[in-house]
């Protein structure tokens, strides 16, 4: 559960280039960018450059190989700077679920491109207004695919886009389409995160542009690349409430009033201390999820879902409690706080909120 | 008054209320349409203004204060049934002002005849729109540690600091402001209650951006601004008197304030209903969100009659004076509780503030989740109120930290 | 919501009697005595004395009108000593069953038995672990009615036994009988609270031996007598929670450690003034819905189910960290404050838990 | 030791195991079958004693300590294939004695040769049964403010004053306490480490009755003891340094504790299973309890992983040195959690500790929930820790309130 060397190293070097690269005001940019526009393509490549696409990557494949854990820690990193990035979207729900549904032939043929940052994808997976990967209603019927998909991340900006769909048969299974095919309309929305949740409509997409993923499992496959998704963002949320809790520390420690620094009423050292432990402890229950993935458990399901419920739950109370302990000046602009709160609500939604993946353990736990 | 009195004064509030306010201003207030007053004021319709000039006319703006200055001179019963009729008639306040709701009542107990008879009747009439300048960046919660100073020159007060929160500013003629006009210890009591008239030379406000987009708020400066010594409000270095008085006021106006605002387009439950639907027995669709408004409802609810206990025990002369200390936290975290569930409702929907695919009435609500941050701040933080309520409905010793 | 000057009197004189006679040492004192002994019949008949039992009775039936928000203030004051008497059970549940659902010709052949204090009485609806009304199985069959009734408060104390069950005709229906009919077993049963919830079995009781109430809306007179119930049983635990916190702010304010007292520590503050919130919240709750009684509200059934939830989570809360801040002291039986948390899960079962109560509230809300 | 040689000692542990332990011996322990030690040891049954006595033989009551005073001499590899082996194969733990989690340990680092020698070898062969003697009636938290005086007499200390919490005093030989040797300030720094025999004139306990109905603990009363110079265990007013090596592994023992109780008669699952069924879709039949209980069981996993974590960051020379600061108040409080949620699902059957009509195992479960109720308390409360997080994980500013 811990991190060897090599992963050490990637961490340190990764925190150091967000910090300078990417701090938040670059975010902030992207708000008078046009809204098709969901991350900084320049800051991207600059990951790219990193080798930031092939952390998880087998080396059969080209990858680095560094597992679950190293990306972790890598999302970890970016969640404290609230870094918009095709991260999720194109390197973890991407080119896995074209490694865990595809066949050896299409991982060949699509994953060099990923890996050199050449392409970029999406997963087009939910429909409705809560994330619930179980109810999939477009359908290729009569040779053409119609249908809304929500929350795809930094849909307009990626270049192939993997639909979950009900194929002509009947059975579940992953479309994979160029992003400029006749029939697809990608289109942003930023939310008050500043991040993009956007959407795939398909207009009688015909057949023949689409190439159907022809792994053996779609059904494990595409259970797989959510959990391995889930991890990761949860990561990074964890990311983004450390981040946040130093920051409160921080000004509480300077900020003065009723003659004393704030941070030396015990009322506020006591909240403060509570949020560490929860953040440690949701953090661990990351960890463990990671591990999982890295050793391909039997239990990683339920450990994904415990680590996503607890990272909700944390990050939640955390920029709540930051907003609040800042004073007047949590509710501004000015400072980031509020963006952290926003984010926090937004990752809620994201993959599952914690009653969706409490319901789920209890489910994979027999009650 | 006589019971008969005031069922013959209901019947005649009610009729004139009939004749007087137009259709369109007997319906839920919007944002956009509350009218504000003073010197830049213009109204948003030919109804609205024919509403105020008639309020304004009649006293109405202020039913309480006396006549000669701009008031209707009602008795408290009165007002109340005023007040009754017009909620019950749906009928739009006619003037939102802090003049109104603060400062007035604070004049009429700490102001020179003089001052009443310059400022009450001006913000009566909608003449004069006022801000509140108490809080200082430096100075959130410890209030009594502000550092906006006012020299004494003789025949005037030079006044050199900046004040933050203060509602509006930029759209304000005057402000009401506490000043420190002494370095005596306590610091209380080298504190001045001052009016400011910002068309002063000195004056500049700029906004202040909050997490939900709004800029209400705005951040004042004085640089050498010369106040006449006729502006200072009771006695010199008294001023911490006249901030107490305001500041009951401004509580009563917080909770009032709920029925002025902008009504969601959708309540919790309808809300909850429109997003996750029913099962099959009628029950909402997710079964935790279902307990957590149960929950919800049931507290604010409380809350309520938590109030309606105050007013009872206010009516029977037996009141308790440790329950008002409760309401503000009591109230506040209820509020931010229920925009929680109500971003849990929304899901998807309730993500932006700003994307027009969401119906504007939702994105308001998202809009409000965020505003509402800061009622656990504003006008108290609820850690001061915890405080407060620890020391005084608790009479816990004190310890070395003083608050 | 506020007291006349009448109930106001009346609290005062209840107030002075339970802190004189009814000192926690007395409720101790039934520890040693039979199991078939829930409360202490010598102080019982001082509590008829002083005209206990006729609070809410109708002056028509030579009750003294006093309302179910007088009945309140003076079960608030039982709860603060934690006494043990059939205020409730007899009181309240047997009295009032037989005011809502007998026929006036009932009434005035039991009630002034019970105002006098020769009779007692209690309500035996309860069968199974939770407390649910709906579903009652014990029914008449054949002649005769078997069947086990639990949570049946100070059963084998009382002369009469009103029991819920189905009749021969499938309705519901109020069976009352004398508690020496052959046929019936009333067995007492002392919980760690050392208050009663006894159980009455039925085996083959002779029809002959059952008076049915004769009042004209039995479903609507037995929920109207488990609000009445459930009200009181909430005012109860409001003074048990405002004694538990007293007690606290007490111990705190004297006890040092550290060189300082207890209560400086601005964290244990700010529990307790937040334990002081939860306790006037729900202290308002419960006066609401006495009031809702007294005035035969619509709404009275949601506002009761208000109250008792409310109440068993700010007792459940107030006892849990009165027994924290008394520290060691806390856990040992020679401070009362381990009666007091056990009391209040007692209570969480009486009656409905709050799960159930939050239930039964968006149900009548229709949500 | 290699890889090879700790697999060999595996085989070697596990074959001596399998010989030695009796069947009977190998089930989970309940309480009144464990073996404390002491000048009045008795064994509940022949198996029990030769399990007993070939563990204390073999050195295996204290794998770790040195073969010459009675323990195996085990590298901490091999003590934990052992601790593995003895958990696989059930093996009930030979011994239970504070002496062995507590004093022993903080003897090897701070003890005489004498005492070493004196005590350890005693410990290990479970011929003396030690209690601790921290607590103080007037010194809960605040343990720098005990009062327990030790008034040096030139050949020996007179000790007067009284203990609390001391557990099972009344069945001890021994007793380990922190005494005032000096009014030096800080406090700290005049309090000494004494070993007493509590068959000295002058020593007598008195029970504590819990809420749970059990009396574990009692007071231990000091009336003019006399206490030979020869059981100091460190330095005259050196005695903090060796409280806080001992409580290093107190910490250690209540973690390990969980593992040497007796097993509850039912999971929580199994028992909300029992007592509110499924539905039709297999879920429990209480969606408010299902949600509880899943996220209870998240974060009683959760607890664990941190533990991993500090366990593999310990293994990697990456320690944290805040993260075995959480534990503490992680742990006691989600035990708290489920034992609310044990009585939440009992329902009618949770609600005494005593009646017969209710299996035995349920009102243990009961009683266990109103024990564990300490568990926040004892050890240092969860204030204590919480305050103990803000300064040493959190670097946050020290109050002028010192704990």
């Amino acid at each position: 559960m811990i991190l060897n060397a090599e992963q050490l190293m990637m961490r340190e070097t990764v925190a150091q280039f967000f910090a300078e690269r990417a701090p938040i005001s670059r975010l902030r940019a992207l708000e008078h960018e046009p809204i098709d526009i969901s991350y900084d393509v320049e800051l991207w490549s600059d990951m790219v450059a990193l080798g930031l696409t092939g952390i998880t990557v087998p080396e059969v494949y080209d990858g680095l190989d560094f597992g679950w854990l190293g990306l972790g820690a890598i999302a970890q990193e970016a969640g404290r700077c609230l870094v918009a990035s095709p991260l999720l979207s194109s390197v973890v729900m991407g080119q896995n679920v074209l490694l865990n549904c595809g066949s050896r032939a299409q991982i060949e043929r699509y994953l060099p491109a990923m890996l050199s940052g050449d392409s970029t994808s999406t997963l087009a997976l939910d429909e409705g207004r809560a994330f619930d990967p179980d109810s999939i209603v477009v359908a290729e019927r009569a040779g053409t695919m119609s249908g809304r998909k929500i929350r795809v991340l930094d849909a307009p900006m990626c270049s192939l886009i993997f639909s979950v769909a009900r194929r002509e048969s009947g059975e579940l299974g992953v479309a994979l389409v160029s992003a400029d095919s006749r029939g697809i309309t990608a289109s942003g929305r930023r939310l008050m995160d500043l991040h993009d949740s956007g959407s795939v409509v398909f207009e009688a997409l015909q057949t023949e542009t689409i190439e159907w993923l022809e792994g053996l499992d779609i059904r494990g496959g595409l259970q797989k690349t959510l959990d391995q998704a889930t991890a990761v963002l949860a990561a990074e949320m964890m990311g983004t409430a450390r981040e946040a809790l130093e920051r409160t520390v921080t000004f509480l420690g300077e900020r003065e009033q009723f003659d004393v620094k704030l941070g030396t009423f015990q009322a506020l050292q006591h909240r403060c201390a509570q949020m560490y432990c929860e953040l440690e402890l949701a953090d661990s229950a990351v960890a463990a999820a990671l591990v999982a993935l890295d050793h391909d458990a039997q239990n990683t399901s339920s450990l994904v879902s415990s680590a996503k419920a607890l990272a909700n739950d944390c990050l939640t109370l955390i920029s709540s409690e930051s907003v609040q302990l800042h004073g007047g000046m949590g509710v501004t602009e000015e400072m980031d706080m509020g963006l952290f709160l926003k984010r926090s609500r937004v990752c809620n939604q994201l993959l599952g909120s914690s009653s969706y993946h409490r319901d789920r353990y209890a489910r994979l736990n027999g009650f | 008054m006589s019971q008969d009195q005031l069922a013959l004064f209901r019947t005649e509030v009610s009729a004139w209320l009939k004749t007087h306010c137009p259709a369109s201003q007997r319906q839920p207030i919007v944002r956009e349409e509350q009218i504000w007053g003073g010197r830049r004021r213009v109204f948003p319709s030919a109804d609205a203004k024919q509403w105020f000039e008639a309020c304004r006319d009649r006293g109405y703006t202020a039913p309480e204060w006396p006549v000669e200055y701009g008031g209707a001179g009602l008795t408290p019963e009165q007002a109340k049934i005023l007040k009754q009729e017009m909620a019950r008639l749906q009928c739009r306040p006619p003037l939102y002002c802090q003049g109104l709701w603060m400062l007035g009542p604070a004049l009429l107990v700490y102001g020179s005849e003089a001052q009443k008879r310059e400022h009450l009747s001006a913000i009566c009439r909608g003449e004069i729109r006022w801000a509140q300048g108490y809080s200082e960046p430096s100075a959130g919660s410890d209030l009594a540690n502000l550092k906006t100073k006012a020299e004494d020159c003789g025949d005037h007060f030079l006044v050199n600091g900046t004040k933050i929160w203060t509602t509006k500013a930029d759209e304000a003629d005057w402000i009401f402001c506490l000043v420190r006009t002494s370095d005596a210890s306590p610091k209380q009591a080298g504190i001045s209650f001052l009016l400011i008239d910002m068309a002063s030379e000195g004056v500049s406000t700029s906004p202040i951006q909050l997490i939900s987009g709004e800029s209400e708020f705005c951040q004042t400066f004085f640089d050498n601004v010369q106040v006449p010594k006729a502006n200072l409000v009771g006695e010199l270095n008294g001023g911490w008197a006249v901030a107490k008085e305001l500041l009951k006021h401004e509580r009563k106006m917080m909770a009032a304030f709920d029925g002025m605002l902008e009504k969601p387009a959708m309540s919790l439950l309808e809300l909850a209903h429109y997003a996750v639907g029913v099962d099959q027995d009628g029950r909402l669709g997710n079964s935790e969100l279902r307990s957590d408004i149960a929950q919800h409802l049931m507290r604010e609810q409380a809350i309520s009659q938590l109030g309606e206990r105050i007013y009872w025990q206010g009516k029977a002369k037996q009141s308790d004076p440790r329950l008002p200390l409760l309401m503000k936290h009591l109230g506040t975290t209820e509020t931010q509780t229920k925009d929680e569930l109500i971003l849990r409702a929304l899901g998807d929907e309730g993500l932006s503030m700003e994307d027009e695919c969401v119906p504007e009435g939702l994105r308001k609500m998202v809009k409000q989740w965020a505003f509402n941050k800061a009622l656990t701040i504003a006008g108290g933080t609820s850690e001061v109120q915890l405080n407060i309520i620890a020391k005084r409905a608790l009479s816990m010793p004190t310890s070395e930290v003083k608050s």
